[in-house]
This record gives structure tokens, sequence and C-alpha cells, in this order.
């Protein structure tokens, strides 16, 4: 059980490895995206501050997106995701496998990214931290939800932008429990709830997500 | 081993074949025939269980394709070669055997490797290899495979005739030794063990 | 599997259900009609002013029907989705696609009507409020199936697709909805509610429930009808339709 | 009738246009969606039915 998971993951690690512009792609359009904002808005430190954890979740949802469509698309191509699919092992697991390592190269780096971006914002260090935990937690279930978008839009026309439509929608409580903890923090409350809610929702879609895009991918190779 | 009965396949709006059926037991080979289009890849991918036939049944020693226990005995080779340009063919080797679920050592893969004729390749990243060479680092697989049934697309697409007689050898050795194997082909190709069956679509 | 259950579900046969579907359309248009004009009767000519919000809160008979049927319609589409997985029928992915352009104008409507009560009451065309926002998120939901099964030219790949999206999204709604609204419990919401009107009097109830009661009935007539086209269309290369084709006139 | 007059009912306690700017909306959609679908449903079955006879015609020339 455990085997495959982890066998899957290392090789997408391997991948990406040998492909970082993919990767550093991403984590740049973060950064442009976040320090886009202050040259839209104003300098003005209050705001800027209030503005911070919105802005930075919504960027880490972006960038997101933006690495989801390779997340199949590639296996799909050269044939490999048949070679998967036909492994003697359930399929939910592979895709698990695939939902670790995609959340080790994309939701890692973001939340390890997120502390120097929040300083542009003039965050305090306790909202640095939180901000940080709150992406290290949450980030995971973006990379489980968005794996049902993305093994849905496989092979699908116009799939990139459908891929945002179906997903974005769903990752509104991770946005909501996210950004609001670090706001919570700023005003000075205690964030525990959000925590244990981002994490419930982390388990819930990392347990269940990679079985739903299974299915979907059953679907796909037809 | 292998039975299908009364396969039935409707892609988009056409019915490609309907009333299939076969029997394969061991040591035997079956030749998918039929022109371009008539549906030789959709019955492979129905006999391995990607595709979910219209109507009509397919069984495996009693397991349905969809099974992990078919799954364990079954080796496919598609159109795609399902190997990585980034890896090298020693790392694509091993990589596609581990996932499979079985184990391969080292030496064993070099072994294929030079088999194939890519010794002194093993550590060059596959984007630098040719077509035909790219073709014969997913054929490695095939040289310490010893799961009873293949199912093969167009194997002898993209190589030249030396590697052609060699497959066939290989494939002859596979029924040699009890396994069964499912192909489709447009040359001609001399396999000389177990016995030879054909199937004809769209006739 | 149990008997019965095939049983109902005989009708899912696409060669049965279109001639039974063209037969039923009749009935339920009659029903939207006449609730329809029960609902407006009440809700227009006898239902008394509301002490607080004037003749305004008379939006709620076609707000409160147009919000319960766009969730309703999620979840029916969602419950043939599943008897979709289980039973193998075809006719339930036709329904799903059938019924969720309705779903996505009820969605619309409810969000237009909202935001026609919010203006004179919260003095904003939009406010944050918890249901205004998990209505718009609902009508993404209904866009994002509509865009998917659309992009899919296999309807068989079409409706499972969809049916995984609609099983996942009906599972997310509770999640989505509770998270909006702790959201906007924190960011402190509007005070004053549309469908929590302070004492509401029977004959308000009972004209908001005829009017919801002609929603429903109209939501089930266009439903038949776009099935129809859908079975007609998929089913085309069969002896069945290809006799409703050459013989009938076009109804 | 809760109503004095027409005009009363037309105006609405001064909220006419967000009261009738709903059911407008409402009837709207209820009026137009229903004939789009039936004209989808016309237009579906004569395009089947151009088809049926273009297929039924190749098939007779490819029999002879």
């Amino acid at each position: 059980m455990l085997n495959i998971v982890m066998a899957v993951m290392r090789r997408d690690l391997k991948l990406a490895m040998r492909r970082q512009a993919d990767m550093t792609a991403v984590l740049f359009f973060f950064v442009i995206v976040v320090s886009l904002f202050p040259l839209g808005i104003g300098p003005e430190a209050n705001l800027l501050r209030k503005l911070a954890p919105g802005v930075l979740w919504v960027a880490a949802l972006l960038a997101t997106m933006l690495s989801l469509p390779r997340l199949f698309a590639d296996d799909l191509k050269d044939g490999t995701l048949e070679q998967l699919a036909l492994a003697p092992h359930p399929l939910g697991l592979v895709v698990l496998g695939k939902v670790l390592a995609h959340w080790l190269v994309s939701g890692l780096p973001l939340a390890l990214l997120a502390p120097i971006l929040g300083i542009q914002y003039d965050l305090s260090t306790d909202a640095l931290i939180v901000l940080t935990a709150t992406l290290l937690l949450g980030t995971p279930a973006l990379s489980g939800i968005g794996a049902i978008g993305a093994a849905l839009t496989l092979g699908v026309r116009g799939g990139g932008v459908l891929l945002s439509l179906l997903v974005l929608p769903l990752y509104i409580p991770v946005l909501i429990f996210g950004a609001g903890a670090v706001d919570a923090t700023v005003a000075g409350l205690g964030a525990e709830g959000h925590f244990s809610l981002l994490a419930a929702l982390a388990f819930a879609s990392v347990g269940f997500a990679p079985w739903a895009a299974a299915a979907a991918l059953k679907i796909a190779l037809e | 081993m292998l039975e299908a009965r009364d396969l039935v396949c409707i892609r988009g709006e056409r019915r490609l074949f309907a009333g299939v059926g076969f029997r394969l037991e061991e040591g035997e080979l079956l030749y998918l025939r039929g022109k371009n289009g008539a549906g030789k890849t959709s019955l492979l991918r129905m006999l391995i269980g990607l595709l979910p036939p219209e109507s009509g049944s397919i069984t495996w020693r009693g397991h349905a394709p969809r099974s992990e226990a078919f799954r364990a005995d079954l080796c496919f080779l598609g159109h795609a070669n399902a190997i990585k340009e980034e890896l090298t063919p020693l790392e694509n080797l091993l990589e596609s055997v581990h996932l499979a679920g079985e184990s391969l050592s080292e030496a064993e893969a070099l072994d294929a490797l030079e088999q194939v004729g890519l010794a002194g390749r093993e550590d060059l990243p596959c984007k630098y290899l040719s077509q035909g060479q790219k073709r014969r680092v997913a054929l490695a697989r095939l040289v310490h495979e010893r799961r009873p049934l293949w199912v093969l697309d167009e194997p002898f697409v993209a190589l030249d005739s030396s590697a052609v007689a060699w497959l066939a050898d290989l494939i002859g050795a596979h029924l040699q030794r009890g396994g069964a194997a499912v192909l489709t082909t447009h040359q001609p190709v001399d396999i000389t063990a177990g016995t030879q069956r054909e199937l004809q679509l769209g006739a | 599997m149990n008997e019965r259950l095939i049983n109902i579900f005989r009708f899912a046969s696409p060669a049965t259900f279109y001639p039974l579907a063209g037969r039923m359309i009749p009935w339920f248009v009659a029903l939207t009609v006449l609730f329809g004009a029960a609902g407006l009767w009440l809700g227009l000519f006898v239902a008394p002013t509301d002490f607080q919000q004037g003749e305004g809160y008379r939006i709620i008979f076609v707000h409160v029907p147009a919000s319960w049927m766009s969730m309703f319609i999620y979840l029916v589409m969602a419950f043939w989705a599943a008897v979709g997985f289980t039973l193998n029928t075809r006719l339930s992915g036709m329904m799903t696609q059938a019924l969720a352009p309705t779903g996505a104008l009820m969605a619309f409507l409810s969000l237009w009507t909202g935001a026609l009560w919010g203006k004179p009451m919260w003095g904003a065309w939009w406010v944050w409020d918890a249901r205004l926002t998990s209505e718009l998120i609902l009508l993404f939901l209904y866009i994002g199936f509509i865009a998917l099964t659309s992009a899919i030219d296999d309807p068989r790949r079409a409706d499972k697709a969809g049916g995984i999206l609609l099983l996942v999204g009906v599972v997310n709604i509770p999640i989505i909805y509770f998270s909006v609204k702790w959201w906007n419990t924190l960011h402190q919401g509007s005070s004053v509610s549309l469908t929590r009107s302070p004492s509401m009097a029977a004959i308000m109830l009972w004209g908001m429930l005829l009017m919801a009661l002609c929603f429903w009935m109209y939501s089930i007539a266009l439903a038949l009808v776009r099935v129809r086209g859908i079975i007609l269309e998929r089913e085309r290369h069969t002896d069945w339709a290809k006799a409703i084709l050459s013989g009938e006139t076009a109804r | 009738m809760i109503w004095n007059s027409f005009g009363e009912f037309l105006a609405m306690g001064g909220y006419a246009g967000y009261v009738w700017g709903s059911f407008g909306a409402t009837a709207l959609i209820m009026i137009v969606e229903p004939i789009l679908a039936r004209r989808r449903q016309k237009q579906t079955i004569a395009r089947l039915r151009r088809q049926m006879r273009a297929d039924t015609r190749s098939s007779l020339e490819s029999n002879e």
C-alpha cells in the first residue's frame, strides 16, 4: 500500500527536479502577483496589513491553479497514465502519491516563500508565522481538490480555463479559513478554531479527493 | 485462460464491431487484424479493462479485466512508449517495473538494455535518443517479464529488421513458457513457437 | 440487485421514457399556471403590507422559490448522478444535463431578486450576506457543470465526468455554506435578513408555498422538454428513434 | 384585496422598480426559457431528420 504511494511520489519528485523551470515559474508567478498588489493599491501600511492575508492566499490559489493542468497531462500524453492505471494496485493510491508530490513542489515552496512576501505588507512576526502555518496546512487541500479538477478536465478542450472554473469555487472554504486565521491574529484574536478547521479540510481532501480523481481518470482513459 | 464473448463496441456514434469472441489458451498467440478504424485498439483496450464493453464479457482465469488479480497477470505495451524524456533508459526501465508492482535488480535491467542494443546509452536522458531507440527502451521491459498475459499494441512499429526478429523470438519464448499473448501488427512477423490464432475485425 | 429498484427505474429506459415525458409535459405546464396564478393572487393582492419592509417584501414571493429551486435542483442532479453510477442507467446522465440550465437560471434569478431587495433594504445592490454569497457560489458550480459537460464531445464520458463533479459538489456545498456563514458572522454581516421576515403571516407563507410549487412544476416541465431533445439526439441510431423521426410530426 | 386603486397596486408603496423588476425578470425567464427549449427541440428533430435522410441515401448508393 504505502510502497506504491512512495514510489509514485519519488518518481514525480525526480521528474520535477529534472524540470525545475516549471516549478520556478509557478513560484515567480506567486511572487509577481503578490508584489503587484501594492502597486495597484498604494503603499499605505495600514491598508496593506489589512489586505495581506487575502492577497497572499488568493495568489497562492492562482499559483496552484497554474501548476495543476500538468498534473496528469504529461502522463496521459506519453502513455504512463495507462500503465499506472493497469498496475495491480488501486489507482487512488497512485493519485495520492502524485498529490503529495504536487504539494511538495508547489504548496510547500509557496508556504515557505510567503513570510518573505509578507514582509512587503508590513505584517508582524506573529502574523507571518500564522500565515506560513495556514499555508502549510491549507495547501495540501488545494493539491487534493485540484487533482479532481485536473482529472476531470484531462484531454478536454480548453482544459486549463475549465479547470479554474471547476476548482476555484471548491477552494473557497480553504481560502476563508486560511486568510481568516491570519486576520484573527492581526486583530488579536485566537486562531485555534481556524487551524482545526483547516486541518480537517486538508485531511478530508487528501484522504478522499484521490479516489474521486481516480474515478475521473478512468473515465478519461476510456 | 482468456475468454471473450459477444463483445460490442460503440465509439462515439459508430458501432465498430459486434459479436466478437475468442478463447485463448496457454502458449497461444492471437493476432488482431483489420483495417485502420476497424477497432483493433478499442478491442485491446477492452481486453485490458480500460474500456468497458457496450455488452459482452471478458474473463481471465475467472477474473474480470478491471480486477486487481487480472492486472497482476497483465503486461501491456501501448502505442505510446510510456517513457519519460527526462529520465535515462535505466531509470525508465526500473521505474516502470517498480510502478507495475514488480522488482528488477539493476544487473537484470542493464542486461535487458544490452539485449535491446542500448549498451552504453543507459545513462543518457531519453530525449537524446531516436524514435526507434525510445521504442527499444519500452520493449526492454519484456526481457525479464514473467507475467502470463502480454497484450501488445503494434510492438514492431519503428523497429529495424534485426530488432523485429529479436522481439519475435522474445514473444516465442514467452509462449513456450506457457504464456499467452495478444497483439496487433501491420507487418508479417515470423513467430514459430506456440499456436497462432487470428481474429479479423470488420470483415 | 434489488428487484423493486429495477422496477422503479424501468422507465429509465429512454425508449419508454420519451413518449411518457411527452404526455406529462402538458400536465406540468397546467399545474405551473395554476399554482402560479394562485400564488400571485395571494402574494400580490391578498397578503398585507409588511410593517417593517413595506411592499418591498413582496419580492420574497419570487426570491425564496427561486433560491429553493436552485438548491433543490442541484440535489436532484446529484441524486441522478448517484443513480447513474450505482445502477448504470443511461437516462440519469441525460436528466442531469436537462436540469442544469434551469438550475443555473434559478440561481441567477435568486441573485437578481436578492439584489433588487437589497438596494432598498440594505442600501446597496450587493451585500456580502452569507445567503447571497452561497447562492453566487452555487451559480458558479452550475456554470462549471455546464461548461464541463459541454466541453466533452462523447456524451457518455460527459455524463460520467459531470456526475463526479456533481457528487464532489454536493459534498462540498454544506462545507462551503458553513464556511461562508462563519466568515460572514466574523465580519458582522447585515442584520436585516430577506428570508427571516419578522412575524411571517400565514397568508404570506401560503403565497410563498404556492409560488414554490409553481416553480417546481415549471422546472419539471422544462427538464422534460429538454430531456426529450437529448434522448432523441443520443438514441438517433436506434429503431424506435428512427420511427419517431420518420413518422411523427415535429412535436 | 388590499389595494384601493390600480395605480396604488402599480406603485407598490414606492417599491415599484424593485418589486416589478423582480417579478418581471422572473416572468421574462419563465417565458423565454421554454420558448428557447422548444425551439431547440424542433431544431434537433429537423437536423436529425436531415441526417437520417442523408444516411439512407448514401447507404442506397453504396448498395448499388
